[in-house]
């Protein structure tokens, strides 16, 4: 496998925690991050982004492996239980692969 | 007579329960609310400027142990009768403890269209309430835990978004004072009643959502969001007329203690004690308490002040 | 002269088809049509509660009426002279059955502009006006069908935001009163020409998008959304004069008439007739009926009032 | 291939289908849904979402390959003939499998 | 004493150092500046109604040059003296031969409030002088190369955001007059000030972000970022005076020259001079010129004009 | 592989770039475009859509594998250097493939 191919993280959680996750993601060493806001559903309900308290956000990082799998075990032992939280994980091609 | 605004919160509450599709846009949502809150503090900062800071000190302190007493009496009524878990119960209490912007706008609405004075320092009462009860009800639920963050704490509560635009808008006025602001009249005190309007229509769509959650809940969380805020009310009123405030002063007193946070509570709970499921606070305080405040207890406690001046007033 | 709203309108038109990047927000857009949703609705409102209810039904049947022969006369034009496919002409029709909110606004402003007095019971109309044209719209197009989901119809038209804003309008006006409703008229009555002038300035950016898919179309539907509104006029005029209305009350349901939905229109046939190709209608409603309605019909629709008067008025 | 493998289903269509896509979606036995707000174009032209009538939404849907094939083939059915509607799917790598 | 709207800019540049979550959404900035742009345009166009359009050339063309001049001299400093590369000096260069609407929007406050009378065509000049310096420092950066597509360079600036609202806004109130316009004065007119002030509480907001990268680039930013506008206060004075203008017309047009461009061209640079740093730019005109100039530097180009004219004026 | 696989470039960048963009996607032969606003850090710092000139466009083209590499290669050369910027691959499954 070419050393172009990295690991695309992507986050959908509660917009509450943006500051936070920001932090944990840029101490456990991703280079950068990409934020949209959304809204749906899951296990914890409808959040519809109809106010504040009630939308989500979908992050995605690009890593090395081992990062992204450093940032997905933190965030599940640290928020699974209490948030409403999914996380996945695919290969992507990038183009400059030093930069992540 | 019912006050019209009031009118636009039952009719967003009714559109919401009929599965209508309006909504306002969260950024008009937020517009809505920075102006009430920039109001509100410039009316309390103009009005402050007149009179000598020191002598508001007690009063302060005393407002904000009212705030440190109110989740008190909450959190056992909700541990032991209510039977909810510890955390539950300490999130829900630090709501009750804390105060809801948008009832304390419907109460000046309300006092100006009846003329009624009261003492200009509530703003200040509102900011000092607000924060007390985040605090105890953090403790209550996880102890002096060396987990807590209290530096990230005592960020979220003192620069979250209400607090910080109230403590500006009473700078700004304390500063500029009312003459200096009569250019800015016209959009922030002039259109204040319309605005709030606005704002209720959309707390009313917002209430009709957590409205649902209550029958999951059951009898205990309802009959809590009615009697609460009855209680607080009797001890707001009780600190208001001790402070030696007048009748408007006592009944705004009373309003701010029965008023339970839907906005800066909830988002410090959700960081600071996040076992706590936000649904059940959120369906109490804004699905029963602040509709119940707003178009029913106001004028009871008004009443209330009225009752407690007449036996034990100066 | 024009009215200055309608430079704003010809202002946003020019900046579209320049090509500026000059939008606004989606959140304004809507911010902006509630406020003159609710306005529109709550001035009803207050007139209505000065009049007794029922005299009122004979008016609502009449106007209905009038809301299902439109598309009627509508679609046999547009399936047979305009060679569109069935379910574009009831879609089409559909549209000019219907009534378009910024039309009425902008009467609204001219009529009061001029001191032109109108039965106060025109918002009531549109309601009423809005509803029939789209279910005609949908059994032209697909028959009784069973595949029709009428529930779901029905509650997309009867809860959609426009209508349920100007229902709510016209409600709390009812109830509260002009009186009561002082408080909050510096918001939704003092500013109301102001809020309708970025309104126009917005739909004129949205019309520049509509014109250029009009050159795909073709002659007949610029020919069809200039006559179709006229002869509309005429019958809405008719209808108004035999009801006994004023001048000004004839003319207003001339312009009703002549209006074409670009809102709530779109929105039902878009879910209940899919097939119907949806830039078409909009073509027509937004970049032919609309400019033409605001810019010069709306005077041409009150000297027809005039004319029916002079002649057959009573 | 392991448990933890699920299906990324990603729909691009008229937001004014969202009601009625997200029943459909939650029928055909999906766990849970993402949506963001977008605009763009396609064989139906440009939507750039300037007012209501015109914008798209971005739904995501993680679910087993079999659900995800259904809701494809559903909105296949129903939607393709007269909406703007694009979808495509891709695995993904989920942490708890057992709530998608 | 300081404008009450110049507090909301402190208020707001101190919430945002104090790193608080306060933040108005992107949606309401925008209705909030085309709101200011188009009040402005409004203004200067009924005041243009009253004079020959004829006598307003010589001058324009002199606002023209002077809006030449200004990069042409900002930009040899910025290159020898601070030792930035070619296209970074060119970018601020032009950043600071442009003007900002909002020291404009300030400077209008000012001069309200005192009842100072300036010439009516200032709007104008404003537009006059946005464009000619993005164009001197795309020459500068890249000579008259045959990369830049100079059509779409001309689209840009001509049909930006702002420039087209106050191009229209100027039209609107030129062809309707002040009469006309009364409908629409409450929204537009009467809540100038307090949409003045949610604007100067954002513009603080995003001025804390850039004072922070003020701390990376050092020192030389700091001197020409209030230096650079006392200059070109002085070179705008002189032509107001050369021009004949009153006092107030004299000042105007320093704090023009004075301010720097922070929307129109960032956005323009972007696009045409992409290898400019935007940060360095931006951190010198959002985080020194505008809060220099609206907080001290007005007062101070006001006293210039008052000086230039007691000793050279007519 | 079938005919039913395409490529997924994913691109995130400055606003300011859309109506560049979009034209230079087009023209290198792509049939269609989603776009979603986002925020977000990278190595040109954080770029928090506070205001206009300072937010982030995430674009999604699905295409053939030689329309994708021609236009990632494009990007590269012409915004990389000056432009706050990344993309990124994948494969995904369409449904009908011809659109693409
Ligand atoms: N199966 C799913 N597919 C896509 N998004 C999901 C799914 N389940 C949950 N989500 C998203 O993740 C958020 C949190 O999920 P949960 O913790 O299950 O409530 C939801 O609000 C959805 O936005
Ligand atoms: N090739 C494509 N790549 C990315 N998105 C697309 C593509 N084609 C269409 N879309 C999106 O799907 C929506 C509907 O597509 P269509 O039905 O082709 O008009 C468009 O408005 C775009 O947002
Ligand atoms: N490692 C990463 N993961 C996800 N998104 C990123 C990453 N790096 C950069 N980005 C996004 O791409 C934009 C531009 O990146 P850059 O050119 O590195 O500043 C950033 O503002 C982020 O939104
Ligand atoms: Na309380
Ligand atoms: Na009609
Ligand atoms: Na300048």
């Amino acid at each position: 496998m070419s050393d172009n191919i990295k690991k695309l993280l992507t986050i959908v959680t509660e917009a509450a925690l943006e500051n936070i996750l920001v932090k944990d993601i840029e101490r456990l060493g991703a280079q950068g991050y990409t934020i949209t806001d959304a809204r749906g559903k899951g296990g914890r309900g409808v959040r519809n982004a109809a106010w504040d308290a009630n939308g989500n956000i979908r992050i995605e990082v690009i890593s090395d492996a081992a990062i992204a799998g450093q940032i997905a075990s933190h965030l599940k032992e640290t928020y699974y239980a209490n948030y409403a939280m999914i996380l996945f994980m695919s290969d992507v091609e990038v183009i400059r692969p030093e930069k992540f | 007579m019912l006050d019209p605004v009031i009118l636009f919160f039952i009719f967003g509450l009714s559109a919401g329960l009929l599965r209508s599709e309006l909504r306002l846009p969260p950024a008009i949502y937020d517009l809505v609310s920075i102006m009430l809150l920039l109001t509100i503090g410039m009316k309390g900062g103009i009005e402050l400027a007149k009179q000598p800071f020191l002598e508001l000190l007690p009063q302060m302190l005393a407002v904000i142990g009212l705030g440190i007493l109110l989740p008190l009496i909450a959190f056992p009524l909700l541990r032991y009768l209510g039977r909810f878990s510890r955390v539950d119960a300490a999130s829900i209490a630090a709501h009750y403890g804390s105060v809801s912007m948008g009832t304390f706008a419907v109460a000046v609405a309300y006092m100006s269209a009846r003329g009624i004075y009261y003492e200009e320092q509530m703003p200040l009462f509102v900011v000092m309430l607000e924060i007390p009860a985040i605090l105890v009800g953090i403790v209550i639920a996880k102890g002096f835990s060396k987990q807590t963050n209290w530096a990230q704490v005592g960020h979220e509560v003192l620069l979250g978004k209400s607090i910080i635009l109230m403590i500006g808008g009473l700078l700004i006025g304390w500063i500029a004072g009312a003459e200096q602001l009569a250019s800015i009249k016209p959009l922030f005190f002039d259109l204040f009643k319309g605005i709030l309007a606005l704002f209720l229509l959309e707390m009313g769509l917002i209430t009709s959502k957590h409205v649902g959650s209550l029958k999951k809940y059951g009898l205990f969380l309802i009959v809590f969001g009615i009697s609460m805020p009855m209680l607080s009310a009797v001890l707001g009123a009780a600190t208001g007329c001790l402070l030696g405030f007048s009748v408007g002063g006592t009944a705004m007193l009373a309003i701010l203690a029965a008023s339970a946070s839907y906005i800066a509570v909830p988002a410090a709970m959700r960081i600071s004690v996040p076992e706590a499921n936000p649904t059940l606070s959120l369906a109490a305080s804004l699905g029963i308490t602040f509709p119940f405040n707003v178009v029913i207890g106001i004028p009871i406690y008004y009443a209330m002040a009225e009752y407690i001046h007449a036996f034990f007033g100066a």
